[in-house]
């Protein structure tokens, strides 16, 4: 077992990892929000989304300073509402995060599967997949997305919209990205596939479906990996433009996009901490999501490590 | 070759009738038209007569049909919001949207390849750096965030340029330029750089990537081993290298400004298709929504056309039809 | 006479995160005007790195470390970059190993000529034109007019290599450094790409450095030879007297695994400096083992396999419609018998067919027609699955590239543990793992070998993983699609042997199928020869080698590099 | 080739140079709905309609009727069901043709068809009538003595144009309809629209036949008109001075702009009530989650509701100060208010919780509440504030927040349960507000009636307003109507928005009670 851990953390991975300090530094980043949004409901002081606790005189409080009205002291403000920016942002993140994953999960799944698929049978099935995906890149993510929101939108009843938005943003954030994940999938199991273990693994009596599972999935896990993390920005992002032009999470139930459209018609006004925190937290979050996936691309190909 | 343009030509045409039938589906499906087209006092009889004029009772390829010769003939249907052609609408618009795509395109194709090649020939040092650094903060930050922080530094803060709209236009024909006045161009500066920005960044790193893929290639050790100099080295075997497969990728990069201007050009309330278009999602204007979609597609695919033609012209293999890049 | 070029001690290393990894260190050596020095070793000796070294063109972040190197008396280790640059191309040319990556895809032969002869000589367009013509017609290329406006694609590999060296001679250089310039093509393209070596050398009177891991190439073409072993120089003299007379250990065991083009021997003798451990073949006692069961055939006397008329076509894209495909014939109405307990060899040159026919009698690719009998059945008329499956068992096959034929992410044991496991062939867990561990022991490998992964073993020892996990189904026949050319010669050495231990103790029918026709000397009993998807000829290995029958053949046999001791 | 662009450009330049020196650039959240002006009686889609086409009798900035297209009126001196109209002479509408009585009787009966939204407002009149090419009359089932008063918002059309155009019939906005008129426009006013795309731009110009010219200031020449719903950038471009005038500085930044140096704020209490409605009077609600029953439709319930609105929270808070609190549905400028009357009910959580326990919802219930965002002050945000405070009393309310063109459809379609909603009172008069929001709906009244409310007798009462002559027993029926609806709790009044209109310092104007900016009386330094 620890002879286990010591070969792990003398990989060349891990190696490489612990000679960079973008990379620590933003795995450090990106795992702290990460825990923080799972243990919202722990550790926010206030829960935002429950309307019953908010207190409307504890509206536009300073970070840090008491209200004037009610005396509560924020540590970093309130909204317009009277919620506390520091839970609304935890629980914001949440959302934020579980729709970013979610939608990078559905895509991966989708993807990958028909990626591996395209490329193991080659022939026609592979020519229509490419061609639907082709199909697919005609449409740019952020117009996958409102269009499909405007379409379960004129399928939803009203008092179902606000709990399927959230679905809604992760099936159209995930339909949009599944191409990305086929091509590549595809374009590392056609090398996968040219390999002799695969043929091996015919010889000695394989099912194609176990040979795709068990013997090509393994070998083309990096580039998905990567391509993986960087969606996982890609999609945070999306969801908050998707929540900013409105058509994303409900402002009662707020994600960091929505948020960022409240506090942005604060932003003239001075009351700069309702967009400024959540734009940070955004930012701090996509930029070491990012930046992880730009140092695991770089570890994961070391040709290009000149 | 001929057989290569032919079959790029087939393959868009395909496409182009698969997002029809998105289209069309659309229109049939979500939102009954029948439903949108009558008051509130209708009839079971006015239903019927409806039905039987939009020829909704015929087999669903044949409505597919008409739907594809009307669009054909520029008959987008009408507007539910604004009762007009939507075709009209559209090209009332369009000129708004076009000028912001081109001009934002053009800046992020430019910088973008010019920040690439200097970022992969120069790997590591200062300027390399900044603006690694700052293309993965633009990646980061949403566009309507940087859109946002524009307007507050260079309209609200320094009042140098327009927050919003497109300043003055001067009529040519049915085509609206903002090219032409000094205020068009001013109003154009900052929703161009909120759209090209992002553009920028992915084509650069693009472009970093592979020509650092170029870069080790074998042809540039043995150009070396000839003794070439560097300039040569970089500029005349690597760039042209590199800009093959650059310019499929950055052709559909370019053909999704256009969709992309929907978030610019709600944040600088841009006269265009992508503003028309929100809020068609707005109001559920599903005749908009999908002659917004076709429209989309249409652009791509003469986009994607026409980098396949580029091809042609830079890259010997293809002329001959030895290998196809699908 | 003083040499052309001089290397002094030369020292050059790589640092990485474990410290400095020493590439080549204290090596010197000489070449004079008009010689062609031969460097050789296996894979890691260093070789390659001392051409780059010499030329500045280390891969980063290599860097020589300590050593001096003179060209024409005059000391260029320490240029600037600059004139480094100078130097490269104008008095020094380079030759690389792939002709097909080492020209720009997308500019014209002409450019990529006229724009080296420019740089170095300052012609004008006309005269670099002329000159490149000229070049073009020198290193033998026909209708050099009209071709230097082609593109890389449009030449053969033998052709691109022409163009390459002439690349290279494009400023007269004083010394060419050659890096394993014939390793990528077939062996009849081979020997004209080192004859006009060989005639440039001479009437040039230019130095030439011949980098290769072939003693074959090394015997044909140099005056002199320096032989490497893990960035060290072993030993260094003319030619012949190496060969015949290795003085240090390593050449000589090096030399003496070397499959010799003229004669058939038994077995390889034993490499003493290799490090990893030797097959020691177990015995086995097959009548009680697990490997000997199900292996009571009964011998009708006839073929274990008989192919009969097979051909194989692939289609070149993958359009949806069918008018619109187009086809290539990989192998035409191939024929032949193999016996049980023999082996059979199949040679010929890259893409003569030889590896689609493995192919077609594993299943992997079906034949578009024709029909394989094997033992007595034909597998065209299997109908249920069971008996396909345990027909396929019967035949194996080992790859010909140790790293892509085991799936790296299984440990070595999981991996020899899969076909028991899939072909039911263990009853036990304990009975699998216990089978696992012993053909481990078999290949030679050892038991601990089960819970690493295959990147920790080298490519001999995977090689021996690949045919442990061959035998694990108890196969009857093996195909063995080039299992040693991607494999040094001492590492092929013992990969042959192996196989030649377990045929006699398996009692195993091969397919054997190389390109290099002295390992096909030493491990065929009769041999066929392909060329172009087509069957040319079929004979008893002996009486091939010594009297061919068909012109190909013919010259195949007078092309291969010949080394004799 | 380059020297000709250059001095086209030139050209260009220099025209668009001089025809900026009147321009207002002009901007709100929303646009207009319809240029058909009777097909909507809403304040953006009027505020545009006045500077175009014109009305009998209008109110000025400060909200006094002026005569407009009629020169004078009285009540007939032979009988008193009938008001009696002198018009302008002279006048001409925007394509030249001449205006008369004719025009005026088919505006009035145009605007009293059923597709009509100015149709309540006209509820009393029986018939009206030409006298003479300058005359007009309007007789009313029983005498109507505050007629005029309903008169302010009647645009006047041109009977040809109309015809010539086939867009007779009145536009059927609900289902969606667009006709000519509701894209063009052919008035009489200081303004003719040359330029409209809808939601982008509408661009004014002067006209220059304008019968006012010498009586109005009419400094502003051109007006460019640009729905910007984003709050920021509308504050941006006024901040970067691209935009003269906004009618809807939002409160959080009424302190920016008002300190900007180039740039004023003048506000004023506005004649406008919101309030948020509820469907009373349905067995079941379609958007809740009470089987069988209607939660609404107990008082108690309703009272809970209105005594767990923390209106002054909502004050301080939402509308930063920006407004008045109120406890009716009715503004003070209009007949029919009185203090009592506009008693705040205390905010109580909880007795408004045992209020609901009373009613049997202990536990509470949800609802959905639709809720427009780009029509009044903050009203996406009040809604939000009250989802709160409902929640406190265990209402959960699912907001549904959506543009006006979405939202008004649905109250009138009754397709709503729970929403918000605005009223001014153009009349100045209690009758108003009845017709349109408590009378049984019906072809000609109580349209906007999103309660499903019906009370026969309270019905009888507020169409005996419409022909009581004597204003003491007017006013006491009125006072009994209101007692009725605030004895109902027919709506939950949350306050009356206060205007901040925002403008650059050469603009001088006066702040419209009603939220009409009209550009004619608009003066520029």
């Amino acid at each position: 077992m620890i002879g286990h851990l010591h070969r792990i953390w003398d990989s060349d991975l891990c190696w490489s990892f612990r000679q960079s300090p973008v990379a620590m530094v933003s795995a450090c980043i990106s795992t702290v929000l990460i825990v923080c949004a799972i243990l919202a409901p722990l550790i926010a002081p206030y829960n935002p989304f429950d309307p019953s606790t908010l207190n409307l005189m504890n509206g536009f409080s300073r970070p840090m300073e008491p209200n004037p009205f009610t005396g509560e002291i924020f540590l970093l403000g309130t909204d317009d509402q009277g919620r506390d920016m520091l839970s609304t942002i935890l629980y914001g993140m949440r959302i934020s995060l579980f729709v970013g994953f979610m939608a990078v999960i559905f895509a991966m799944v989708l993807g990958v599967l028909l990626g591996l698929f395209a490329a193991y049978a080659g022939g026609r099935a592979d020519a229509i997949i490419m061609r639907i995906a082709d199909v697919q890149l005609t449409f740019p993510a952020i117009l996958v997305a409102i269009l499909i929101f405007g379409i379960a939108k004129g399928f939803t009843p009203v008092h179902l919209r606000d709990q399927m938005a959230i679905w809604v943003l992760i099936l159209s954030i995930g339909l949009s990205d599944w191409v990305q994940f086929a091509r590549v999938a595809r374009g590392a199991a056609l090398v996968e596939v040219q390999k002799e273990y695969v043929e091996a693994a015919i010889l000695i009596g394989r099912k194609p479906g176990i040979i795709i599972f068990r013997h090509i999935l393994p070998n083309v896990v990096s580039p998905i990996l990567v391509i993986a993390t960087i969606s996982l920005a890609l999609a945070i992002i999306l969801e908050a433009t998707l929540s900013f032009l409105g058509v994303g999470a409900p402002p009662t139930e707020p994600s960091l996009g929505t948020l960022i459209r409240i506090g942005q018609s604060f932003f003239f006004s001075g009351e700069w901490w309702i967009l400024f925190f959540p734009a940070t937290t955004l930012l701090m979050l996509a930029l070491s999501v990012n930046l992880l996936g730009d140092w695991l691309r770089d570890a994961l190909n070391p040709k290009l490590g000149e | 070759m001929l057989s290569y343009v032919f079959r790029r030509a087939m393959q868009s045409v395909l496409v182009l009738l698969t997002v029809g039938l998105v289209a069309f589906s659309m229109f049939r499906f979500v939102g009954d038209p029948v439903e949108n087209l009558l008051g509130q006092e209708r009839t079971d009889a006015d239903i019927e007569r409806l039905r039987e004029q939009l020829g909704l009772e015929d087999p669903f390829p044949i409505q597919y049909w008409e739907f594809l010769t009307r669009a054909v003939q520029g008959d987008l249907g009408i507007s539910f919001r604004q009762g007009r052609p939507v075709v009209d609408i559209f090209i009332e618009r369009l000129p708004a949207t076009l000028e912001l795509a081109f001009v934002s395109a053009a800046f992020a194709f430019l910088f973008g390849v010019l920040f690439g090649i200097y970022t992969s020939i120069r790997r590591k040092g200062f300027l390399t750096n900044v603006i690694l650094t700052g293309s993965l903060i633009g990646v980061s930050l949403p566009t309507f965030l940087i859109g946002i922080l524009l307007i507050y530094v260079f309209a609200v803060e320094l009042g140098w340029l327009p927050s919003f709209g497109r300043g003055d236009v001067v009529q040519v024909g049915r085509w609206s330029t903002g090219f032409l006045t000094e205020s068009g161009l001013k109003a154009l500066v900052l929703p161009s750089l909120t759209l090209g920005l992002y553009q920028m960044t992915l084509i650069m790193r693009l472009v970093r990537s592979e020509m650092s893929e170029v870069l080790r290639q074998d042809y540039i050790r043995f150009a070396r081993a000839r003794g070439l100099s560097d300039r040569t080295i970089y500029f005349r075997h690597a760039v042209k290298n590199t800009l093959i497969p650059v310019i499929t990728i950055a052709g559909l990069q370019l053909g999704s400004i256009i969709a992309f201007a929907i978030i610019t050009e709600t944040v600088f309330q841009w006269p265009g298709v992508g503003l028309l278009f929100i809020d068609s999602v707005q109001f559920v204007d599903i005749p908009v929504m999908a002659a917004y979609l076709m429209m989309i597609s249409v652009m791509f695919v003469a986009i994607n056309f026409i980098v396949d033609m580029l091809y042609l012209a830079i890259d010997p293999r293809l002329r001959d039809g030895k290998t196809s890049f699908s | 006479m003083m040499a052309l070029l001089e290397i002094k001690n030369m020292m050059v290393e790589f640092p990485n995160r474990r410290g400095n990894f020493t590439a080549v260190e204290d090596t010197s050596i000489e070449v004079a005007a008009g010689e062609i020095l031969g460097i050789v070793g296996e894979s890691g000796a260093g070789k390659s790195t001392i051409g780059n070294a010499v030329m500045g063109l280390l891969q980063a972040p290599g860097r020589l470390g300590e050593g001096k190197v003179y060209l024409n008396g005059s000391r260029i280790d320490g240029l600037s970059g600059e004139q480094l640059r100078k130097l490269r191309g104008n008095r020094i040319g380079m030759i690389f190993q792939d002709p097909m990556t080492s020209l720009n895809p997308i500019e014209t032969m002409e450019m990529q000529l006229v724009e080296t002869i420019q740089e170095h000589l300052g012609l004008s367009q006309n005269e670099a034109s002329t000159r490149a013509v000229d070049l073009l017609e020198r290193v033998g290329i026909e209708n050099a007019k009209e071709r230097i406006k082609q593109y890389p694609h449009q030449f053969s590999g033998g052709m691109r290599q022409r163009v390459v060296i002439a690349l290279a001679l494009c400023a007269e250089p004083e010394l060419i450094i050659a890096d394993e310039p014939t390793t990528a093509l077939d062996v009849s393209i081979q020997a004209q790409i080192l004859d006009l070596i060989k005639e440039l050398c001479r009437e040039k009177q230019v130095g030439v450095i011949l980098i290769t891991h072939d003693m074959g190439v090394i015997a044909e073409t140099t005056d002199r030879v320096a032989v490497m072993y893990k960035g060290r120089l072993i030993e260094a003299g003319s030619t012949t007297d190496v060969i015949h007379n290795p003085r240090k250990p390593y050449s000589k065991s090096l030399i003496a695994a070397v499959p010799p083009s003229n004669r058939k021997i038994e077995r390889f003798p034993k490499v003493a400096m290799d490090d990893s451990d030797g097959g020691r073949l177990q015995n086995f006692d097959l009548s009680s083992h697990w490997l000997g069961r199900g292996k009571r055939f009964k011998d009708t006397g006839n073929a274990l396999i008989s192919v009969r008329h097979i051909s194989k076509r692939f289609p070149l894209n993958s359009a949806i419609l069918k008018r619109k495909r187009t086809y290539i014939d990989a192998i035409r109405d191939i024929s032949f018998d193999v016996m049980p307990g023999e082996t059979f060899g199949l040679v010929g040159e890259s893409g003569s067919g030889k590896s689609t026919v493995a192919r077609v009698i594993t299943g992997i690719h079906p034949a578009t027609s024709g029909s394989i009998v094997f033992a007595d059945t034909d597998l065209a008329k299997i109908k249920s699955g069971a008996e396909r499956r345990r027909i396929r068992r019967d035949v194996q096959m080992v790859f010909q590239d140790p790293y892509s034929s085991l799936n790296g992410r299984m440990r070595v044991g999981t991996i020899i543990a899969e076909p028991i496991i899939v072909n039911r062939l263990a009853g036990t867990k304990v009975e699998r793992e216990s089978v696992v561990l012993d053909l481990l022991d078999l290949v030679g490998l050892g038991r601990d070998a089960a819970r690493k992964y295959p990147h920790e073993f080298s490519g001999g020892q995977r090689q021996r993983i690949s045919i442990a996990r061959a035998l694990a189904t108890r196969p009857r026949f093996l195909i063995c699609d080039e299992p040693t050319s991607a494999l040094d010669v001492s590492i092929q050495a013992q990969i042959l042997n192996l196989l030649k231990d377990l045929q006699e103790q398996l009692n195993l029918t091969y397919l054997f199928i190389s390109h290099d026709m002295p390992v096909m000397r030493q491990m065929c009993d009769r041999i066929g020869v392909m060329r172009n998807g087509k069957l040319v000829e079929t004979s008893e290995t002996e009486a091939l080698f010594n009297d061919p029958q068909h012109d190909y053949t013919k010259s195949l046999i007078e092309l291969m590099p010949k080394f004799t001791k | 080739m380059k020297k000709i662009f250059f001095s086209t450009l030139c050209a260009i330049m220099a025209f668009a140079g001089t025809s900026h020196a009147e321009t207002i650039n002009w901007a709100r959240a929303g646009d207009s709905l319809t240029l058909d002006p009777h097909a909507q009686n809403e304040g953006p889609t009027h505020t545009l309609a006045h500077q175009i086409y014109e009305t009998l009798i209008m109110r000025d900035m400060t909200g006094a009727q002026v005569p407009n297209l009629a020169t004078d009126w009285a009540p007939s001196p032979d009988n008193p069901n009938v008001w009696t109209f002198r018009l302008r002479e002279g006048v001409t509408f925007h394509d030249g043709s001449e205006f008369d009585s004719e025009d005026v009787v088919f505006s009035f009966e145009r605007a009293m068809t059923p597709d009509s939204d100015m149709k309540e407002l006209l509820s009393s009149v029986k018939e009206v009538r030409a006298n003479g090419k300058y005359g007009f009359e309007i007789e009313t089932n029983g005498p109507n003595p505050v007629l005029p008063s309903n008169l302010n918002d009647i645009f006047i059309m041109d009977k040809g144009w109309t015809e010539e155009n086939n867009t007779v019939e009145v536009q059927d906005f609900e289902s969606g309809e667009e006709t000519y008129a509701s894209r063009n426009a052919n008035g009489t006013g200081a303004y003719i629209l040359t330029e409209r795309v809808p939601d982008a731009k509408t661009v004014l110009e002067a006209n220059p036949n304008y019968w006012g010219i010498g009586t109005f200031p009419l400094h502003v020449t051109k007006v460019n008109y640009t729905p910007i719903k984003n709050a920021a950038t509308r504050v941006a471009a006024l901040l970067s001075g691209e935009v003269d005038f906004i009618q809807d500085v939002p409160v959080q930044d009424l302190g920016r702009v008002d300190d900007d140096p180039n740039l004023k704020v003048l506000n004023a209490p506005q004649n406008r009530v919101i309030f948020f409605g509820m469907n009373m009077a349905d067995d079941d609600l379609v958007s809740d989650d009470v089987e069988g029953a209607n939660p609404l439709a107990d008082r108690r319930v309703r009272e809970a509701m209105n005594i767990a609105v923390n209106r002054d929270a909502i004050r301080q808070i939402v509308m930063r100060g920006q407004s008045i609190p109120a406890g009716i549905i009715n503004p003070p400028f209009v007949n029919g208010y009185t203090d009592a009357l506009d008693r705040i009910p205390a905010y109580d959580i909880d007795k408004a919780k045992s209020l609901m326990a009373e009613a049997g919802y202990g536990d509470g219930f949800t609802i959905t509440l639709h809720c427009p965002n780009d029509r009044y002050i903050n009203d996406e945000a009040i809604c939000q504030a009250a989802v709160g405070m409902f929640a406190q009393i265990g209402i959960t309310v699912n907001l549904d927040a959506r543009p006006k063109a979405q939202h008004f459809p649905s109250i009138r379609n009754w397709e709503t349960d729970f929403f918000l909603l605005g009223w001014g009172v153009p009349t100045y008069d209690s009758e108003y507000i009845f017709n349109f929001l408590v009378h049984t709906k019906t072809d000609k009244r109580g349209s906007w009636n999103g309660t499903r409310y019906s009370n026969p007798e309270l019905d009888a009462k507020i169409v005996s307003l419409g022909s009581e002559t004597n204003l003491a027993t007017r006013n006491a029926t009125i006072a009994e109507i209101w007692e009725e609806v605030q004895d109902e709790i027919l709506y939950l009044p949350i306050h009356f928005q206060v205007l901040n209109w925002g403008m650059a310092n050469r603009v001088e104007t006066l702040v419209a009670p009603n939220d009409r900016a009209i550009f004619k009386y608009m003066e520029l330094k």
